[in-house]
C-alpha cells in the first residue's frame, strides 16, 4: 500500500466560466479503518482562494497550518491579498524545499486572479507545478477522477451547472476507490460568493 | 493489545483504557494508570510502545502546566490538541520517533461542552464523537455507532462502556481484566468504577 | 516552552527524512513524482540553435499534464529543456537562471553558454544524480552557438544534434537521417518539429504538442505549441446534467463584503 | 543452471498446447465416462524437481497474485459475510462489494453462492475459489443424492467442502466461507476455510469486516428472536461492516433458510439504509 | 560623571540608574502623540503623525499597525525600530496560532515583546530599542485590553493611556473625563478626539491659531492628515479592527464638532 | 521508475559489481482498455487497439476484441499472448461442442466454460481480464465479466485493462445512473455507440496505454456488425 492511501481521500478542481470550484471527499481511514467522515481537507486561504491537500493526513494538517503561517505573514507584511499566482509558488517551493524527505502530500489549488478569471493548480509531492486550463485531480480516487472528468467537462460552465459536473465526477470516482467517499464537499468559488455544499455520498 | 476507547456525552468526555502494563507475553502490572492530567479540565490518555508513551506523556503534560503557570490561563483542550500533535509531528522527524497514540478528552470551564480528540502516532488529530485505538476499535467501533448519540448521558455511557467491554471479552484475544474509566465534565476530571 | 518552529532557510530540508524512513519500513511505499518521459532535442544550423520539445507530462501510466512547458528560460540568449523529474528540472533551470541573472548584472556582459553549462553540472554533479534533470542546453553568445547536453550525474556533451528523455532514439532517428551542416531556418524548425513528433508518437512517455525556441545572435523566439498535431475530437455529446441533479445534505453561501468599506477580511482558517 | 530452470518453466508451458485439447475432451465429453468425474485437471508443475524455490508454483503464484509488485493478478477480496442460527433458521447476509488494491471492481458480487435448494455457500478470500469449489460441492451433493436416495447433511457437504480444500493446502487458495442448510438434522451452519479449518457455531462471521459485524451481532443476538428481527439483525451488522471498512459495502443480501429450503429475502442499499438508521432513534445501552 | 556610564546600556551609574535607557525614553516623549481608551464595546487607538507634508505620499497607517485578527499596536518613537519589532510579533503571533491553533493571548504577547526589550537593555554593545508601544487586544480570557510598554520592557495595562510628546497632558485628560465603570465606544472616540486636539492644540501647529479651543479647527484638513485613527471591536463574536481612511476621521471629527458645539451652546444657555 | 526519496547507492553500486537478481516473469501486460454494455435486444463490445511494453508501442493494431464462432464477443486485456492461447483455445472447445451437440454453444453456456477454462489455470493463471459479451437465449445482450482466475458475474456495463478505473465510474454515471436521481434504463444503441466513443476518446487522454484505434462490435440476434474509429495515435 502507497503512503498516499494510507488515509484515503480525493480531491478536485474545476475551472468554470468566470468561476471556479473545488471538492472534497470527506473520509479519514487508517488503511481499511474508516475512523470520520468529516475531515477538512480543503481549506480557505482567503476569499477567492482555496487548497486542497491530498494524502497522508498528518501532512495536510501541518501543511496547512504552514500555509495558513506563511499567507498570513504575507498578508500583514504586504499589507494586501496573496493571489493565486503568487500561492501556487509559495505551496511549490515549500514542497520542493523537502525534496530529498518530503511532506507525501499533493495539493490542488483552486481560486480567482483578480481580474476574475478563474485559476487551478496542483503539484506533485515535491511542488512540479501544473497549470491546466480544465481541471485538476489528486488523491487515492485520481485515476477515477481523470476519466469522470475528462468525460464530463466542457469550457464555459455557469457556476450551477460547473457544480453538477464537479459533484457528479467526485461522487462517481470515490464510488469505485475503496479508501475515499464516505460523503463529499463542494466550494464553488464566483466573483462575488462562494457557495459550499455538503452532498449526499455513499457512507461505505 | 492495548484498549484505549472514549466518546463525549451530553455533558461529559468519558475515555476508558485497560490497566495493564505488559511487555512480551508477561504482565508487569494490572493498576496502571495510562493518562495523564494535562489540566483541571483535559486529561491525556495514551497507549503504545512502553518508554515513549510515559516519555511523551511526561513531556506534554509538564510543558502544558508549566504554559499554565507560566501564563495564568490553562490551555483549551484544543489548543492542548494542537500543541500535542505538533510535538509529535516534530518528533517524528527526528531519529528516535514516539510511538503513541492518544486520546485527549476535556470539558469547556466556562460552557461545559465536552470534547474529543484522537490522535494517532503519525500525528493526524480528529475531533471526535466517539472513537478507539489499535485492536479495539474493529471490535467496538460498530458497537459505537450503534449505541452512540448525543445527548448520552453518563449512566447511558456508563451503560456503552459496559457493552463495548463485553464485545471485548468475547471477540478480542486479548481480553483484559481491569479498566480505568475517566470523566471529564464541568467539574473536572474523576474516575468512575463500573 | 520552547516553540520548534523555524523560519524556511534557503536550500534542502531534509526533516522528513528520517520520518519517510520510518513509514517505508513499515511497508507503506513512497508515491512517484511527475515526470517528464519526455522528448526533448536541440540542433546548430546555419545562423543558430533550435531547440524542441514535447509537452507531456506522466505520472506512471497517467497524464498529469497535456500542455507543460519543457523549455525553460536561462537568459535571454539562452533557453534549456528538461527532461526527467518535473519538479527537478524545473527548480535547477530556475535557480541557474537567477545565478545567471546576478552575473549579468555583476560583469555588466551577456551571458555565456558555458557558464550555463558549467554552473548547471556543478550543480548536478554535487547532489550525485539525486536530482534527476537531464537537460539539453542551447544558446548563442559572444563565442557563437552552442548545444550542449547535460545529464542527471553532471556529464555533459557538446554535440550539433542532441536529443533526451525516453523519446530520445526515436527523435535520434530523424537527426541521423536528416541533419545536415549550416540548414536554414526553415529546415531546421523542420527536422526538430520531425524530430519531436517521432518521439510523440512512438514513445508513450512523450506525447501532445511540440513547443520550439530558436535562438539566433541577436534574437530568440519561443515558438509554444509550434504544432498541435494531437487536438482532441469533438465530444459526441455534452454530458451537462439538469440543475439539481446532485443531491445535496447542506448549503451556505457567504457573499464577499465589499472591502472597500472598511471591514477587515478574517485572516485565521480555523 | 538459470537456463534449466527457464527450461522447465517453458516446457511447463509448452505442455499446455497439448493438454488444451484434454481439457476440451474432460469438460465436453463429461457424460461419457464416470472417471471424468474427478477433480478437474489443473495443470501443476511437478514439485519434486524444484531445485530453485524461484520456480516452485507456489511461490510464483505469490509473487503474481500479490498486493505488492501493481498487483499483476490481484485477486478481487476482502468482505464480510455472517451467518447466525435462531430458532426460525438461518439467516445469512452478505454485503456485495469486490477490490482490487483500493480499486471497487464490483460493487454488485453476489456472495451467497446457491449451491442447491437446501445448502448455501458464502464467499469471502478469492472469489473464483469459492465459486468454483461451491460449484463443484455443488455437483458432489447431487451425485450424494443420486447414490444414496437422500438428501446430504449440511456436516456431510462441509466436510466435503472441507475435504477438497485441504488437498491443496498450502498452495495458495484462499477461500473462508460458512456452508449452511438444513437436513434432517435440522439447520446447520459450518465454517470451512483453505487452511483446512471447520468449525460448527451458532454464529459466524467472515471477512475483512467481520469484528464490526460481530460488535452488532453479540449485542444484539438472541436465539429467540422473530424471522423479522433476525433478518432486520443480520442487515444491520453487514450495514455496519460495510460503513466502517474499506472493503466491504455497496449492498446486503440476506437469505433466510428454513426447513422448506432456503428463501432470499432481499437486497438493500448499504448507502440508503446508513441514512436510514441515521433518521432513526438509537437503542438504550441501559437494556 | 555621567559620561562613563552613558555609554554601555549594560552599566549602572552610581544612582543606579541605565541613562541609555532613559535617552530612549526620552527619545519618545518626542514622538508623535499616541492614545489609547478601553471602553466596554472595544477600543480605540488614535495617533498624531509628526512629520507631513503635502508632498508625502499617504500612508494610511504609520502609527498604527495590525499584529493578528484581534490585535493592533500604537508606536510611538522611532519608527524602523517600530517596524522591527511589530514584524517579530507578529511572527510571534503566528508561531502561537500555528503551535496552538488559537490567538495567542494579549498579554502573552506583550510579554513576548517585553522580553525582547529587555534584553537590549543588558546585553553589551547593543542599544535599546527606542520604541514604545499602546497594545490594544482582545482574547477570550479577559476580552478587550489594553497595555503600553516601553523601551526598558516594562510593562502595565491600561483603561486609558497615552505615549509620546505631551502624554502628561494627556493623560491628565484622560483621568478627568475616563468614565469609571464603562464607556461606550462611541463615547470613547469622542474623549479620543478631545484629547488630541487638546493635546496637538499646544504644539507648534495651534500656536498660530486661535487659543481658545474651538471646534471650526477640527475641519482644519492639516489634522485629520495629522491622525491616524482605528478601532478594535467586537461584531458578532469576532473582532474586527477598523483603520479609518482620511474620509472617515474627516467625518467623525465633523461629526464630534457638531455634537460638541451643540454640547457648548448647552452649557452657554 | 517509483520516486526514490534515499539516494540510491545501490543501483550505482550495482552497475559497479554486486550482482542483481534478475527473475524470469512469464506474465507482462500489454495494455489496452476493452469494454462491454449490454443493451435491450444488444450487446456493445469495444477495446482500443494498442500494443505496448513499457513506454513503446509494439504494434497499433492488434485487436483485443475477439469474435467467437458461436456469435459472442470476446474482449481481452492484459498479456496479448496469454489471450490469443486462450481464444484458441475457447474456439477449439466450441467447435467440440458444435460437434458433439449439433448447435452452436450459447452465450451464457459459453460464459460458464470460459470459467471453467480460467480456473483450470488457477495455479499459473492467464494474464487475462477477459470480458463476454453476446445476447441470451431471451434475445436480450448480456455481459460476463471475469477475473483472471475465473470469477465472473453477469452485468450490464463493464471496463476493463489500463483504463478500467477512468471508464468505469463514467460508465456507473451514464449507464448505470449512479448518482442522477433517476431510474437506471437500459441504453439505446445509439446513447451506447456515443458514450463507448467520448469514454475511450477520454481514456486516450490520460492513459498513455489506450490508444490508435477504437473496435466496436455490436451483437445482435442477427449477428455482429464491427465499427472501426480513430483514436489518438501520441
Amino acid at each position: 500500500m502507497s503512503i498516499m492511501s494510507y488515509n484515503g481521500g480525493a480531491i478536485v478542481a474545476m475551472k468554470g466560466k468566470n468561476c471556479v470550484a473545488i471538492a472534497s471527499d470527506r473520509r479519514f481511514g487508517v488503511q481499511a479503518l474508516t475512523l470520520t467522515h468529516d475531515f477538512q481537507k480543503v481549506f480557505e486561504i482567503n476569499d477567492k482562494i482555496y487548497i486542497g491537500l491530498g494524502g497522508l493526513a498528518t501532512d495536510v494538517q501541518t501543511l496547512s497550518e504552514t500555509f495558513r503561517y506563511r499567507v498570513n505573514m504575507y498578508n500583514l507584511k504586504e499589507e494586501r491579498e496573496i493571489q493565486p499566482k503568487t500561492f501556487a509558488h509559495l505551496v511549490s517551493s515549500t514542497l520542493y524545499e523537502k525534496r530529498f524527505g518530503p511532506y507525501y502530500c499533493e495539493p490542488v489549488i483552486a481560486g480567482l486572479e483578480k481580474d476574475g478569471s478563474p485559476f487551478i493548480c496542483s503539484t506533485d509531492l515535491i511542488g512540479c507545478t501544473t497549470f491546466p486550463n480544465d481541471f485538476v485531480v489528486t488523491g487515492t480516487a485520481e485515476q477515477q477522477l481523470y476519466g469522470m472528468c475528462e468525460s464530463l467537462w466542457e469550457p464555459n460552465l455557469e457556476p450551477e451547472d460547473l457544480f453538477e459536473i464537479i459533484s457528479q465526477a467526485l461522487l462517481n470516482a470515490v464510488d469505485r476507490d475503496a479508501v475515499s467517499g464516505w460523503g463529499a464537499i463542494v466550494h464553488v468559488i464566483t466573483e462575488d460568493k462562494v457557495i459550499t455544499r455538503t452532498l449526499r455520498g455513499r457512507m461505505d | 493489545m492495548e484498549i484505549l476507547f472514549g466518546f463525549v456525552g451530553k455533558d461529559y468526555a468519558l475515555t476508558a483504557s485497560d490497566n495493564t502494563a505488559a511487555r512480551s507475553i508477561v504482565v508487569q502490572k494490572r493498576g496502571e494508570d495510562k493518562s495523564r492530567i494535562l489540566s483541571k479540565h483535559t486529561l491525556l490518555s495514551y497507549n503504545g510502545e512502553a518508554g515513549d508513551t510515559c516519555q511523551f506523556s511526561d513531556y506534554i503534560a509538564a510543558n502544558i502546566k508549566l504554559y499554565e503557570i507560566k501564563n495564568g490561563v490553562a490551555l483549551s483542550t484544543a489548543a492542548c490538541t494542537k500543541f500535542t500533535r505538533r510535538e509529535l509531528a516534530n518528533s517524528l522527524r527526528s531519529r528516535n520517533a514516539y510511538q503513541v497514540n492518544l486520546l485527549i478528552s476535556g470539558s469547556d470551564p466556562k460552557t461545559g461542552v465536552p470534547s474529543l480528540f484522537w490522535l494517532d502516532h503519525l500525528a493526524s488529530a480528529n475531533k471526535v464523537n466517539y472513537t478507539a485505538h489499535g485492536y479495539a476499535s474493529y471490535f467496538i467501533l460498530s458497537t459505537m455507532d450503534l449505541y452512540w448519540h448525543e445527548n448520552l448521558t453518563l449512566e447511558e455511557g456508563l451503560g456503552l462502556v459496559k457493552k463495548c467491554l463485553k464485545e471485548l471479552k468475547i471477540r478480542f484475544i486479548g481480553n483484559l481484566p481491569d479498566f480505568f474509566i475517566k470523566v471529564v465534565d464541568k467539574n473536572g476530571i474523576r474516575e468512575i468504577k463500573l | 516552552m520552547a516553540l520548534k518552529f523555524e523560519l524556511p532557510k534557503s536550500g534542502f530540508n531534509f526533516d522528513n527524512y528520517n520520518r519517510n524512513l520510518i513509514l517505508e519500513s513499515k511497508g507503506l511505499k513512497s508515491p512517484k513524482t511527475i515526470k517528464t518521459g519526455t522528448t526533448i532535442v536541440g540542433c546548430v544550423y546555419k545562423d543558430g540553435i533550435v531547440l524542441g520539445a514535447d509537452t507531456r507530462a506522466t505520472n506512471g501510466p497517467i497524464v498529469a499534464d497535456k500542455n507543460c512547458e519543457k523549455i525553460h528560460y536561462l537568459a535571454p540568449n539562452m533557453y534549456c529543456c528538461g527532461a526527467g523529474t518535473a519538479a527537478d528540472t524545473e527548480f535547477t533551470t530556475n535557480l541557474i537562471s537567477s545565478k545567471l541573472e546576478l552575473h549579468r548584472l555583476a560583469t555588466n556582459r551577456q551571458s555565456r553558454v558555458v557558464t550555463a553549462m558549467t554552473m548547471l553540472k556543478q550543480m548536478l554533479f554535487r547532489y550525485q544524480g539525486n536530482i534527476g534533470a537531464a537537460l539539453v542546453l542551447g544558446g548563442y553568445d559572444v563565442t557563437g552557438p552552442h548545444l550542449y547536453t547535460i545529464a542527471p550525474h553532471g556529464s555533459t556533451d557538446k554535440l550539433p544534434y542532441v536529443t533526451m528523455g525516453s523519446g530520445s532514439l526515436a527523435a535520434m532517428t530523424i537527426f541521423e537521417n536528416g541533419w545536415k551542416k549550416d540548414m536554414s531556418r526553415e529546415e531546421a524548425i523542420e527536422i526538430v518539429k520531425d524530430a519531436i513528433e517521432s518521439g510523440i508518437f512512438n514513445d508513450l512517455g512523450s506525447g501532445s504538442n511540440v513547443d520550439v525556441v530558436v535562438i539566433t545572435k541577436d534574437k530568440t523566439e519561443v515558438l509554444r505549441n509550434y504544432k498541435r498535431p494531437n487536438e482532441r475530437v469533438k465530444k459526441e455529446q455534452s454530458y451537462k446534467y439538469p440543475r439539481g441533479t446532485t443531491a445535496v445534505l447542506k448549503t451556505s453561501i457567504r457573499n464577499f463584503v465589499d472591502v472597500t468599506e472598511g471591514v477587515a477580511t478574517p485572516m485565521d482558517l480555523s | 543452471m538459470a537456463l534449466v530452470n527457464l527450461n522447465d518453466v517453458l516446457s511447463f508451458t509448452g505442455n499446455e498446447e497439448d493438454s488444451a485439447f484434454d481439457d476440451a475432451k474432460s469438460s465436453c465429453m463429461n457424460f461419457e465416462t464416470s472417471l471424468n468425474f474427478k477433480l478437474p485437471t489443473f495443470s501443476i508443475q511437478n514439485l519434486s524437481d524444484v531445485s530453485d524455490i524461484a520456480t516452485a508454483p507456489v511461490d510464483f503464484l505469490k509473487q503474481q497474485m500479490s498486493n505488492e509488485n501493481n498487483s499483476r493478478i490481484a485477486i478481487k477480496k476482502g468482505t464480510t459475510t455472517l451467518a447466525f442460527v435462531f430458532q426460525g433458521g438461518v439467516i445469512i447476509a452478505v454485503d456485495s462489494r469486490a477490490t482490487g488494491g483500493a480499486y471497487i471492481a464490483d460493487g454488485g458480487v453476489k456472495k451467497v453462492i446457491e449451491i442447491n435448494p437446501y445448502l448455501l455457500g458464502t464467499m469471502a478470500g478469492g472469489a473464483a475459489d469459492c465459486m468454483y469449489w461451491e460449484r463443484e460441492l455443488g455437483r458432489r451433493c447431487r451425485l450424494y443424492e443420486f447414490r444414496e436416495k437422500e438428501r446430504i447433511t449440511v456436516s456431510a457437504a462441509s466436510k466435503l467442502l472441507c475435504n477438497i480444500v485441504y488437498g491443496y493446502k498450502g498452495m495458495g487458495l484462499s477461500m473462508g466461507t460458512m456452508v449452511t442448510g438444513w437436513d434432517k438434522t435440522g439447520p446447520g451452519l459450518y465454517y470451512v476455510d483453505s487452511d483446512g479449518q471447520r468449525l460448527k457455531s451458532d454464529l459466524f462471521s467472515v471477512g475483512s469486516g467481520s469484528t464490526y459485524a460481530y460488535g452488532v451481532l453479540d449485542s444484539l443476538y438472541d436465539y429467540n428472536m422473530s424471522v423479522e428481527d433476525a433478518i432486520e439483525l443480520g442487515t444491520r451488522a453487514i450495514y455496519h461492516a460495510g460503513h466502517r471498512d474499506a472493503y466491504s459495502g455497496n449492498t446486503v443480501n440476506v437469505y433466510h433458510m428454513k426447513k422448506t429450503g432456503w428463501e432470499f429475502i432481499y437486497n438493500k442499499d448499504i448507502n440508503e439504509l446508513h441514512y436510514k438508521y441515521a433518521a432513526e432513534a438509537k437503542p438504550s445501552t441501559l437494556s | 560623571m555621567a559620561r562613563r556610564y552613558d555609554s554601555r546600556t549594560t552599566i549602572f551609574s552610581p544612582e543606579g540608574r541605565l541613562y541609555q535607557v532613559e535617552y530612549a525614553m526620552e527619545a519618545i516623549s518626542h514622538a508623535g502623540t499616541c492614545l489609547g481608551i478601553l471602553s466596554n464595546e472595544g477600543i480605540v487607538l488614535a495617533a498624531e503623525k509628526t512629520v507631513t507634508s503635502k508632498l508625502l505620499e499617504q500612508i494610511n497607517h504609520e502609527k498604527v499597525y495590525r499584529i493578528t485578527d484581534s490585535m493592533a499596536v500604537a508606536v510611538a518613537g522611532i519608527t524602523s525600530d517600530a517596524n522591527t519589532l511589530v514584524n517579530y510579533s507578529r511572527n510571534e503571533a503566528q508561531k502561537f496560532l500555528f503551535t496552538y491553533n488559537e490567538h495567542i493571548p494579549c498579554e502573552q504577547l506583550v510579554q513576548k515583546l517585553c522580553d525582547l526589550k529587555q534584553g537590549y537593555t543588558q546585553y553589551g554593545g547593543l542599544r535599546p530599542y527606542g520604541v514604545s508601544f499602546l497594545y490594544a487586544g482582545h482574547d477570550e480570557h479577559h476580552g478587550f485590553q489594553l497595555y503600553q510598554s516601553d523601551p526598558s520592557g516594562n510593562y502595565s495595562g491600561w483603561k486609558a493611556t497615552c505615549i509620546g510628546q505631551n502624554s502628561s497632558n494627556a493623560q491628565g485628560i484622560l483621568k478627568q473625563d475616563y468614565k469609571e465603570g464603562g464607556m461606550s465606544l462611541k463615547e470613547a472616540k469622542a474623549l479620543a478626539v478631545k484629547v488630541l486636539a487638546k493635546t496637538m492644540e499646544s504644539t507648534s501647529l495651534t500656536s498660530e491659531k486661535r487659543r481658545n479651543f474651538t471646534f471650526d479647527f477640527f475641519t482644519n484638513y492639516y489634522f485629520f492628515e495629522k491622525v491616524e485613527f482605528a478601532t478594535l471591536s467586537l461584531v458578532g463574536e469576532k473582532v474586527v479592527f477598523h483603520s479609518y481612511t482620511v474620509s472617515e476621521i474627516d467625518s467623525l471629527l465633523k461629526e464630534e464638532n457638531a455634537q460638541a458645539l451643540q454640547a457648548e451652546a448647552q452649557n452657554s444657555t | 521508475m517509483p520516486y526514490d526519496p534515499h539516494p540510491n547507492h545501490e543501483g550505482f553500486l550495482n552497475s559497479v559489481g554486486s550482482p542483481i537478481q534478475h527473475r524470469f516473469n512469464p506474465h507482462t501486460d500489454n495494455g489496452g482498455t476493452t469494454l462491454a454494455i449490454a443493451g435491450k435486444d444488444f450487446c456493445l463490445v469495444a477495446g482500443d487497439t494498442r500494443q505496448s511494453e513499457g513506454y513503446s508501442i509494439n504494434t497499433r493494431y492488434a485487436p483485443k476484441v475477439h469474435e467467437l464462432s458461436n456469435g459472442s464477443v470476446l474482449a481481452t486485456s492484459g498479456m496479448y499472448a496469454d489471450s490469443v492461447n486462450l481464444v484458441l483455445n475457447i474456439e477449439t472447445r466450441l467447435e467440440w461442442y458444435k460437434h458433439k451437440h449439433n448447435k452452436t454453444m450459447s452465450a451464457t453456456a459459453s460464459a460458464q466454460m470460459l470459467m471453467t477454462v480460467l480456473y483450470q489455470k488457477r495455479f499459473f493463471p492467464y494474464y487475462v481480464f477477459n470480458i463476454l459479451g453476446g445476447v441470451d437465449e431471451k434475445g436480450e445482450g448480456c455481459v460476463f465479466s471475469y477475473d483472471p482466475v475465473g470469477c465472473y458475474r453477469r452485468e450490464t456495463y463493464q471496463a476493463h485493462g489500463s483504463s478500467a478505473a477512468l471508464i468505469q465510474p463514467f460508465l456507473d454515471n451514464q449507464c448505470g445512473a449512479k448518482h442522477q436521481n433517476i431510474k437506471e434504463e437500459l441504453l439505446t444503441l445509439d446513447q451506447a455507440m456515443k458514450i463507448t466513443k467520448d469514454a475511450f476518446a477520454s481514456a486516450t487522454e490520460r492513459d498513455i496505454y489506450t490508444g490508435d484505434y477504437l473496435e466496436i462490435f455490436v451483437i445482435k440476434k442477427s449477428g455482429v456488425t464491427k465499427h472501426k474509429f480513430d483514436l489518438k495515435k501520441d
